[in-house]
């Protein structure tokens, strides 16, 4: 089980500061990362520019992750 | 004058030589809301030499929990020229400048190039876009702030070739994304962000400790937590010569209204728009006030000028809302006269006139 | 006013609930320097019921820069006031209570008893300690709050179980630990922690986040990386149930001259001591003041009120300074009548008086 | 080779943000660190309750430690 840091509207989207993700269906890159979660929590289509970063590095979709890197989802905020 | 910075002045580190630096330095401060109100009071504070400050905006009730520079008193009147004048009261020593403004692609350029920096204060998404790419096109470097409920981000973008806010948030965000003010937020948290900018301001202008310049600053204050992560800076985003097509979304800002006692003690603040029909302005109008009539306000929208506010006037402040829907894209703050000409030809000479709508 | 706190009553987690328990909240905030203006300018902006405000102190020119809510004009006059009046102009809803005094061994119970908790904002060891103790005794919580040049300290102690301040640091620094105003400060970053500690306050009081209890944090502000360290309970320390014997070091403050202008106008609010002979005193004396000869004062101390500022008084302003060494222990501020009563009767009279010293 | 962090006064008197200690050095519980540090920088010993965190929770003298461990120096500080 590997849990993933939420920011954001992300926290209001999924109802938590976290999801939590088993190690049978951890994705094996960013893009599926990202299409996983957005299916799960279909508003998440919805923000432009919505960043993922991995071990504190904002990563591109074709990057490979596991289950043992920290991941945080990073929309923008608009806030002032 | 000469104690006023001695805690800085012996702080290690920091010294005579890094005091002087913060004396010589320009900043430009683009909001003078939640974030806007901490970071302008520090900054001027502890001696930056030159703070300019853009804000159009007039204070409003729900705004004095988080920017709890504004009194009860100052409810209407422009942030910038009440905040200024705290500023002045506060440090006689520094130069503060207002422009009662938003901040506008025709406006970005000219004024950031005045600054050696800036600092993005703004609550929109359609500023960010354009301090970052009015940055980028200057060569200045500017602190990024910006807040989502108990959690605020921290940043330093276009700072000696490292990354900018393209390159963090490609695609400016449309609706999904609350903007402006309709989310909510607990009003110390702008203050601790607000803050944190003003420190990184410091650091820029003396050369002192980390920069954030290419990492994310992520402040939990539920938790508080911190969290820091790298942004990588992306070439074509550095090499922008010119602000594009690219439609800025305009600043947060509901029309207000004005009573007639206001608009005649600041009537020279304003843009006077009357959008009644020629034959209503010819029989009367106020002193100063311009006429384009509401069915050919879309066509002239580029008669009105965007360096200050516009007060729309018409019988009774019932045309000035399809007035006020036309002029939403057109960057300048809106207001409309309280209750109409009725209300005001009452107000300055106790005349009841007709009604002709 | 129902639209003060929408912002706040329309954020998740946050709501009407949580608004009306800050309004039912009392805080009293100890000290009214670096920390306690940022902490006191949020607490009364968002809403806290009633604001408690401990400060002695007047405002000097090298406080401006880490203390922005004070103004050149604001120069001698005494903090709590003058932030208090700011605070009523800010938010008119809410209570504000004005100490001018220390908190000292003699009324830290009374004055802590009064309110739900404490935030310490003070600027020195025996302070802290005095809080940390009464806090213990009253069993109410308090929100730590320290600074060293670029870095701050956050914690809440005594909460529900939880670690003291003496858990953390046992035993009273002496004077290696730099005291009172004598280290250096960038004055943002008194902004920063009174911010972090006012969201602990907001966090206590609705019961949103995770309260800072039994983790100091650290923020150095220098690299933006904030470390939170877990500190176990002692129960020893819970169980004080009256201030130790342990002498509580005073607050910091050097001696100050009020003078003869400032005396007239503002004699109700010290305490007037002459520390001349017997017979200089028969021959001529302030109205209202008291006379201790100077050789008696160490003996007679306790005839010194503690409820207010001591204004020392002698011929010349020389036999004041070591009385004020005598006080020093005393736990209250210490002025002198600039120039003695020879400049004070030239003020109000043009006469000049024979030097009998 | 081990960084202690270092905070407050003990980085004025020690020059900076960190203290590197080698491994061969490196001492067997928190007792002999502060004996060595002291040793290293004798105003060190002048801070009455100068607190040792390891793996950030703050330790007692008789803790072990290792040059894996995560180790800070935190003085009191007054200044507000």
């Amino acid at each position: 089980m590997k849990d993933i840091l939420l920011f954001g509207v992300t926290r209001e989207i999924v109802g938590g500061a976290t999801v939590r993700i088993s190690e049978e269906e951890f994705p094996k890159d960013v893009a599926s990362l990202k299409a996983m979660l957005m299916e799960k929590y279909p508003p998440l289509k919805e923000i432009i520019s919505l960043r993922i970063a991995v071990n504190n590095e904002f990563a591109k979709d074709e990057l490979t992750i596991g289950s043992e890197d920290e991941i945080a989802l990073i929309p923008p905020v608009s806030g002032g | 004058m000469s104690d006023r910075y001695i805690r800085q002045r012996t702080l290690n580190t920091f010294g005579d030589a890094a005091q002087d630096k913060l004396q010589q330095a320009s900043v430009l401060v683009i909001g003078a809301g939640g974030l806007g109100v901490p970071a302008l009071q520090y900054l001027n504070a502890m001696g930056v030499g030159r703070l300019g400050i853009v804000d159009a905006d007039t204070v409003d009730l729900s705004n004095l929990h988080r920017q709890p520079i504004y009194t009860e008193n100052d409810l209407g009147k422009f942030k910038a020229e009440v905040i200024g004048n705290f500023l002045k009261a506060q440090n006689s020593e520094t130069e503060k400048v207002i422009y009662k403004t938003f901040l506008q692609p025709t406006n970005a350029l000219e004024l950031i190039s005045e600054y050696d920096l800036v600092l993005d204060a703004s609550d929109n998404f359609g500023t960010r876009y354009l301090v970052n790419d009015s940055c980028v096109i200057l060569n200045k470097p500017f602190i990024y702030g910006g807040l989502f409920g108990f959690e605020g981000q921290v940043s330093v973008f276009n700072y000696r070739g490292g990354p900018t806010y393209r390159c963090l948030y490609p695609e400016m965000p449309d609706r999904v994304i609350a903007d402006c003010n309709t989310h909510g937020v607990l009003g110390v948290v702008p203050g601790i962000i607000g803050n944190l900018q003003a420190m990184e301001v410091v650091k820029i202008l003396t050369g002192i400790g980390e920069v954030l310049s290419g990492k994310l600053l992520l402040v939990d204050t539920l938790s508080m937590q911190t969290h820091k992560m790298n942004i990588a800076a992306i070439r074509e985003n550095l090499e922008l010569k010119s602000l594009t097509k690219e439609q800025y979304m305009v600043p947060c800002s509901s029309m207000k209204g004005l009573d007639p006692e206001a608009l005649e003690a600041a009537a020279g603040e304003f843009f006077l728009l009357d959008v009644r029909s020629k034959d209503e302005f010819s029989a009367y109008h106020i002193p100063g006030s311009r006429n384009i009539p509401l069915d050919e306000l879309g066509d002239r929208k580029g008669e009105i000028p965007v360096d200050r506010p516009v007060c729309l006037i018409c019988q009774q402040a019932i045309r000035t809302k399809p007035a006020a829907a036309v002029l939403e894209d057109h960057g300048v703050a809106l207001y409309e006269l309280t209750g109409g000409l009725r209300n005001y030809l009452e107000f300055i000479k106790g005349v009841r006139i007709p009604d002709t709508q």
